[in-house]
């Protein structure tokens, strides 16, 4: 269990490669050979994440081995505050590392004695069922002493549990792909160096922020991978709309964070810890007992969470975003960073869980602020020509589906389509950045069109990650998207039946905008100019490996009853089994729904109709002969099969028309209009109401009284300028008198 | 307890070395350019040198106990001594106003601005650091206020003469407002000098603030003790800023020379907020907490006002001195909630503050220099013509607006986390109310430093400028500025530094104070 | 101790009267005469007070040297000699207000706080040895200053009233 | 003798004295009423030494003698440079402090 002790070696790794990029990037190693250290950095990470990843699968199947770790680590954590308490400095990344070797070879060796002499029985009775496996599986603390402050002790450490690992190989694996995707597609660029140098820092502090100790470890992870996302939106900022956008999202993210810091402070108040482990255990220990201050944390948290997850009614900042580089918005605002609020809820459920009543109640502000951001996002994404915005809505409803998710408590829906979803929501990103490379770089999609003849690579990549999201079986949106949707309906003690039906409607959106993004890209005449190409094969190799894994990332939580057939139920649920923090979560009483064949086939039914109404849409505008034929097989049981036109109506001016046009244009204007100007008046007014101040209260009466008082001594200078005849005696005469007065005074005083 | 050998005249030595390199440049020619402004740097580097003694001799286990303590007759008639003495709570501030002033000589070397005159401006430089120098140390008051006077006169000149346009105004309006509020605070210490009683009930008659902090305001009545303290208040708020009292400090930081505001906002604007945490409070810990309430609130107006006041500038020296007065408002939430978590998070935002704000000056004067304006509507393109610079701002910018990593965030985050739970006797709901006030604060701390950053380094290089070659950070500029670049950075990463040192002081203050609270 | 309180209301009454005639007179010459009388009578003074020295030295520099030095003054300085009717300033009934004013609150102070206490009789005299020998240890310093003193303002009034 | 008589002679002469100060033209006869005044100290200085005993009176006396003396010295030779300088010795004549 050597990598999960020292799990704080993967942050370093990057931390280390950002600063050799940015101080020996451009001299030492120079501008086109960067990209070698930051590859090899993110590799080493991502093999390391791996190993953390099955060392942890390792744990979770032979839990005999919890108490003896337990201890080594709780032992771990005291050597750790004597040897390093008082001589931290910069070397102390390497004393750990000697430290961790030394005082846990022995451990390592009990441990896996123990382990294999159990292993078969646990792999039998702890995961047979497939769901609602009771397993305790601690997670590994270590973490030493930061700074103390006036009897308060910070903590600097590492939490390792299975939603880490879970998120550790995510994030290795997409920056290991999009440091290797960007070598071609950043190349020559002005700021090459800085690209990877931000690419390296921001990998760096993700994987800092996904495996805190600590909440303070939190905020900083939290602020510092914004600010990457600030300096990599702002990529390009000789152009003011780029740094404009890199301003606009750091800001609103800021806006999140007065929750942040909020939330977080009253954890720590009512807790008076910072740990995330005992904040935790506590709540688990005895759920209710700190109801309200649980529900006043939970709202301040709810509010970083729509910052940097993008959700209502802070959602604003990421469409903007997309004007950094491709691949970071494939990496940053797609499939990490903003999961990062998805992440927190998840770090901190029962937080959440407990102020929010999950299990009890039908209805509550996560569950409603996720699933309205899916509806709104889903129904923005059909208003936009901008084929990276269209990609950035479908995030923000996506992201919202998590977020309902974790508000209906399906903790492992949640977590498990966040995993698929980085998947293929990268390889779209990357595919449409190939297919701008291609095109000329443009994102218009009325510039495109046709593409599919002329990169075909980018095209079945991108139509794989298409059926992925949209949810159509066997590919990995199907299982995830199907587990949150039988979630919203199960609920805990009573079902979601809102949110299921949020859930439904976008579902078929989603299909249905994203069948559009396919059509317009790909399909029909190109509509550009100059003669697009295939990208190389450094950006379609990454394209492949992301699109296998949205074809077989389904694989990682299948439900039992799947699996039956083949015999292979004992690997049902891997992601529940490994991810889920049952230690926490077992004493919220939070339940796994029972797998549920006619809900999935509703999703699946919806998903389909969505692209088979978008396809039917479509090619009626290549050809209306066609589209009749096909009617008349497709509406073949509808009264009014005669009337083809009468479909058209219905497609056209009813569904797709009063989505496109009104609701979506509505929302959008809502967007544009109403929160995007509230974001932008707030600004504005603050800076009017300075202003303001400045000119009124500021100059005008407070600097205005000084100088007044000033005025008033020079005033009454002038009068008492008449007594200065300059004459001695005169002088000499209110000398005497004042003196003869002052005297009267102390005469008749004393 | 009193120092013996050498040790003995350390902290006399840190003090004074300037003073006597300024004498020795006095009689030196003005012709000997060079040898004058060496004996001014060798000067303030021995002094330099000292501290660094200092920094390894010092006791870190007993950081709350003064030391190297020398204790000699003075000016016997009116009972002052010259007390000196050095604990965890002055130590960084020292430190860190000897670094600043060798630093401030380097990077003026060759660029003492209009009229010139390089050895009067050293020597006022060395002057001014003798007068911070020994203010952090004296343990008595008579001395703290010979020495938070003499810093005064220095200042004055370095605005008056070195300043820009409105000079003569600024310089004016700084000393004189400087100078009200030490009429009140010496009104204020001559009342604690008749009045305080020790435990037996014997009026003390000393300037001792060793013996000031034990009696703790004994033998005075309340109301008494909140018209002193409202003295101190006002003469230690003029200089920190606190809101009201703050609109001296953007004329003055415009009007100043580079260095001149580097020195005023590292070092200067401490005297204030170290004299709250080192007099007002422990010698009146009842008055304080009458206070705390009111602190509290006019330091969260200053944090909001402050940031307001700086989306309406249009001068980058100007935003970054009202960013001063927000800054500042962390400081004093930290020190209004009278627990020990926000006494230090206080001393650690003064020295971060001291640092960042002292780096954006250092950014903003050589700015001047080479586009001659500051107008932030002028500038442009930063990254493009001065990357260096650029970026260095950059990170001033950042580590400004409080990210964590950076020394910022360590001085706002348990300000703002400390009033949470205000010290005995304050009303949690109303110190609550104002933590969320001062979060509100860093959103806007962002909205107008990242502003300020898009206007001036992002983007093309303005017109008028486009075509000038402009000279990148010079080797003297490199010079003065790592060492702050690098203590942003170490503080960041590694807090405990120095909130190691001020825990021990501020936990007895602290716990004086809770003591005191209890007891009546 | 008749005799004496006799001889100090004679002196008083010349000197006082002196006095009053000096700041009115508009003779400026008989003025210079007059503030000899005061001088002298104080001198007088100092006799029935017992303070030799003092009386001696006030004869000679004052009357001696001084009045010298002021009747020089007034013939330097062409002072019209005789009658002259501005002598006095056109704001004289100020000054005479201040004047009273102060010697009114003087005068109060001084009956209020020694009322009728006595001039200490018998006591031990000091006789111009006493006087020396005090000057010239106790007092040494001040004594050495005066002389520097005295050379400066000597020094001083030659460089300004020299003529080139 | 009562200590109050000497004293009150002393008063009495300073208040001449001030008003000889405050309301003679002459430059030359304000400094004999500058004389006056410094007398009537001297009374005071004696009279208070032999009450108490003390010879620090007289000699005190002796210094105010002859700094008086180095006044009028300087005094003297001030009016006479003004009087060369503007043909005036009237002091209402210099206002140059005039505000």
């Amino acid at each position: 269990m050597w990598m999960l002790e020292n799990a704080f070696l993967i942050p370093l790794i990057p931390a280390l490669s950002f600063a050799v990029i940015l101080f020996f990037g451009k001299r030492v190693i120079g501008s086109g050979r960067v990209h070698l250290i930051g590859i090899t950095a993110v590799s080493l990470i991502w093999v390391l994440s791996l190993v953390a990843a099955f060392q942890w699968t390792q744990r979770v199947e032979h839990p005999s081995s919890d108490a003896i770790a337990q201890i080594s680590v709780d032992d771990h954590g005291d050597d750790h505050g004597d040897d390093h308490g008082d001589d931290h400095g910069d070397d102390h990344g390497d004393d750990h590392g000697d430290d961790h070797g030394d005082d846990h070879g022995d451990d390592h060796g009990d441990d896996h004695g123990d382990d294999h002499g159990k292993a078969a029985m646990h792999s039998e009775s702890g995961h047979g069922g497939g769901h609602g496996s009771a397993l305790i599986s601690p997670v590994v603390t270590s973490y030493s002493k930061w700074w103390s402050n006036g009897g308060v002790d910070f903590a600097i450490g590492t939490h390792v549990d299975g939603l880490t690992v879970l998120l550790l190989v995510v994030v290795a694996s997409i920056s290991l792909l999009v440091h290797i995707y960007s070598t071609e597609y950043v190349k020559g660029d002005r700021r090459y160096v800085h690209y990877y140098a931000f690419l390296s820092l921001f990998t760096a502090a993700m994987l800092f922020f996904v495996m805190a100790q600590n909440i303070v470890q939190l905020i900083v992870g939290w602020e510092l991978v914004g600010v990457c996302s600030f300096g990599l939106i702002g990529h390009w900022w000789e152009e003011k709309p780029n740094t404009d956008a890199a301003l606009k999202a750091f800001l609103t993210n800021r806006v999140g964070d007065i929750g942040l810091l909020v939330g977080m402070i009253v954890l720590w108040g009512t807790f008076g810890t910072f740990s995330i482990d005992a904040i935790n255990t506590a709540i688990s220990a005895s759920p209710g007992t700190q109801h309200f201050a649980l529900l006043v944390a939970a709202c301040c948290l709810m509010a970083a969470v729509a910052s940097k997850s993008g959700q209502f009614p802070l959602h604003t900042w990421l469409p903007d975003a997309m004007a950094g580089p491709t691949p970071v918005s494939a990496l940053i605002h797609a499939a990490t960073m903003v999961v990062a609020g998805v992440y927190m809820i998840a770090r901190l459920y029962p937080v959440f869980y407990d102020g929010f009543s999950i299990g009890t109640s039908s209805i509550n502000l996560m569950a409603f602020i996720g699933g309205f951001t899916a509806l709104m996002g889903a129904g923005l994404a059909f208003a936009q020509w901008d084929i990276k915005k269209v990609l950035a809505y479908s995030t923000v409803s996506q992201l919202g589906y998590m977020v309902m998710a974790l508000g209906v408590g399906a903790w492992t829906a949640a977590i498990f389509h966040l995993f698929t979803h980085a998947f293929f929501k990268a390889c779209l990103f990357l595919g449409a950045g190939s297919v701008s490379h291609a095109a000329h770089h443009t994102f218009d999609m009325r510039k495109m069109g046709g593409l599919k003849k002329f990169m075909p690579h980018t095209y079945w990549t991108f139509v794989i990650a298409t059926l992925a999201l949209s949810g159509i079986f066997p590919f990995a949106g199907f299982w995830s998207k199907d587990e949150i949707l039988l979630g919203a309906k199960v609920g805990q003690q009573s079902g979601y039946p809102l949110m299921l039906i949020f859930g439904c409607a976008v579902a078929f959106m989603t299909a249905a905008y994203m069948t559009r993004v396919v059509w317009y890209t790909f399909h029909g005449e190109y509509r550009g100019h100059g003669h697009p190409h295939e990208s190389p094969k450094v950006m379609t190799v990454p394209l492949w490996i992301l699109a296998g894994m949205a074809l077989v990332g389904g694989a990682f939580n299948l439900p039992g009853p799947v699996l039956k057939p083949f015999g292979l139920e004992g690997l049902a649920h891997r992601v529940q089994t490994y991810a889920e923090p049952s230690v926490y979560l077992s004493g919220l009483g939070l339940s796994h729904p029972d797998p549920s064949l006619s809900m999935a086939l509703i999703g699946l039914g919806l998903a389909l109709s969505g692209i088979i109404v978008t396809y039917l849409y479509f090619w009626r505008n290549m050809g209306p002969k066609g589209l009749t034929e096909r009617n008349k097989y497709a509406k073949a049981g509808y009264t009014f099969l005669e009337n083809k036109y009468y479909l058209d109506y219905l497609y056209n001016d009813i569904i797709v028309a009063s989505i496109k046009k009104p609701i979506a244009n509505s929302a959008n204007w809502f967007n544009q209009n109403v929160l995007d100007k509230a974001v932008n008046t707030a600004g504005e007014s603050a800076r009017d109401s300075g202003r303001w101040i400045y000119k009124w209260i500021d100059q005008g009466a407070i600097d205005g009284s000084v100088n007044a008082a000033a005025r008033g001594a020079d005033t009454s200078g002038e009068g008492l300028r008449t007594i200065q005849s300059g004459k001695v005696q005169n002088y000499g005469q209110l000398l005497f008198g004042a003196a003869a007065v002052l005297a009267i005074v102390f005469v008749i005083v004393i | 307890m009193e120092a013996t050998g050498f040790d003995a005249w350390v902290l006399t030595l840190a003090v004074f070395l300037p003073l006597v390199g300024a004498l020795i440049m006095m009689v030196v020619p003005k012709a000997y350019e060079l040898e004058v402004k060496l004996i001014g740097l060798g000067s303030s580097l021995a002094a330099l040198a000292v501290g660094i003694y200092i920094l390894f001799q010092f006791d870190y286990g007993s950081s709350s106990e003064l030391q190297f303590v020398v204790d000699k007759g003075w000016i016997d008639i009116i009972n002052s001594r010259y007390i000196i003495g050095l604990d965890g709570l002055s130590l960084p501030l020292l430190l860190l106003s000897l670094l600043v002033v060798p630093l401030c000589l380097v990077y003026s070397w060759n660029h003492v601005p209009s009229p010139g005159n390089p050895k009067a401006f050293f020597i006022l430089l060395l002057i001014l650091s003798t007068g911070m120098n020994g203010s952090f140390i004296s343990q008595d008051m008579i001395l703290f206020f010979v020495f938070f006077e003499i810093v005064l006169l220095p200042m004055y000149f370095l605005i008056g003469v070195w300043g820009g346009e409105e000079r003569r105004y600024a310089s004016l309006k700084f000393f004189l407002y400087t100078l009200f509020g030490s009429a009140l605070m010496i009104i204020s210490f001559l009342a604690l000098f008749f009045l305080s009683k020790d435990a037996a009930g014997n009026p003390l008659q000393t300037f001792d603030m060793r013996l000031l902090t034990d009696a703790a305001g004994s033998g005075i009545v309340k109301t008494t003790q909140v018209w002193i303290f409202a003295g101190l208040f006002i003469g230690f708020g003029i200089k920190v800023p606190m809101f009201p009292f703050h609109t001296w400090l953007p004329d003055a930081h415009t009007q100043a020379p580079t260095v001149g505001s580097v020195i005023l906002a590292a070092v200067l604007l401490k005297l204030g907020t170290y004299g709250f945490i080192r007099i007002a409070i422990p010698f009146l810990p009842e008055a304080a907490v009458a206070w705390a309430p009111w602190i509290g609130l006019l330091a969260v107006i200053g944090i909001i006002y402050g940031a307001l006041g700086c989306l309406a500038q249009k001068d980058m020296k100007r935003l970054i001195a009202f960013s001063s007065v927000a800054h500042m408002g962390f400081v004093m939430l930290g020190i209004a909630t009278l627990t020990d978590f926000g006494l230090n998070a206080a001393v650690f935002g003064m020295v971060a503050h001291g640092l960042i704000t002292g780096m954006l000056f250092f950014v903003a004067g050589s700015i001047k220099e080479r586009y001659h304006t500051l107008e932030i509507s002028r500038l442009g393109g930063l990254l493009k013509s001065v990357p260096r610079m650029g970026w260095i701002l950059g990170f001033a910018t950042m580590a400004s607006l409080g990210l964590p990593g950076l020394a910022g965030f360590w001085g706002e985050f348990p300000a703002i986390l400390s009033a949470y739970n205000p010290g005995a006797g304050l009303s949690e709901e109303l110190f609550r109310t104002y933590m969320v006030i001062a979060a509100i604060g860093t959103v806007l701390a962002a909205g107008y430093l990242l502003w300020l950053y898009q206007r001036t380094a992002f983007g093309e290089p303005t017109e008028e400028f486009a075509d000038h070659a402009i000279p990148d950070v010079s080797r003297n500029e490199w010079i003065a500025w790592v060492p702050f670049l690098i203590g942003i950075v170490l503080f960041g990463v590694w807090p405990n530094l120095i909130f190691n040192l001020t825990d021990g002081v501020v936990s007895s203050i602290t716990a004086n104070v809770e003591a005191v609270v209890a007891g009546r | 101790m008749v005799a004496q309180n006799i001889a100090f209301g004679i002196i008083s009454g010349i000197v006082v009267l002196s006095a009053l005639r000096m700041v009115t007179t508009r003779n400026i010459v008989h003025s210079a005469l007059f503030l000899v009388a005061v001088l002298a009578g104080l001198s007088g003074q100092y006799v029935l007070l017992a303070a030799e020295f003092v009386a001696t030295t006030q004869v000679l520099v004052y009357i001696g040297a001084v009045m010298v030095l002021f009747l020089f003054g007034i013939m330097l300085t062409k002072a019209p000699i005789g009658k002259s009717m501005q002598m006095t300033g056109t704001q004289w009934p100020i000054a005479a207000g201040v004047a009273l004013m102060l010697g009114a609150v003087i005068l109060y102070s001084l009956l209020d706080q020694f009322g009728s206490e006595r001039v200490t009789e018998g006591g031990k005299i000091y006789r111009t040895a006493d006087v020396g020998d005090e000057v010239f240890s106790t007092y040494i310093i001040p004594f050495e200053a005066i002389s520097v003193l005295l050379l400066a303002a000597l020094i001083g009034a030659i460089v300004l009233a020299r003529k080139d | 003798m009562l200590l109050n008589q000497f004293l009150i002679l002393g008063a009495v002469l300073f208040c001449i004295g001030v008003y000889g100060v405050l309301a003679r033209k002459n430059a030359v006869m304000v400094l004999m009423s500058i004389e006056l005044m410094l007398n009537a100290v001297n009374i005071n200085m004696v009279v208070f030494g032999v009450q108490h005993e003390v010879v620090s009176g007289q000699v005190f006396a002796l210094f105010i003698i002859a700094v008086a003396a180095a006044e009028v010295g300087v005094g003297l030779a001030i009016v006479l440079l003004l009087y060369r300088n503007q043909t005036s010795i009237d002091v209402e004549d210099f206002d140059l402090m005039k505000g």
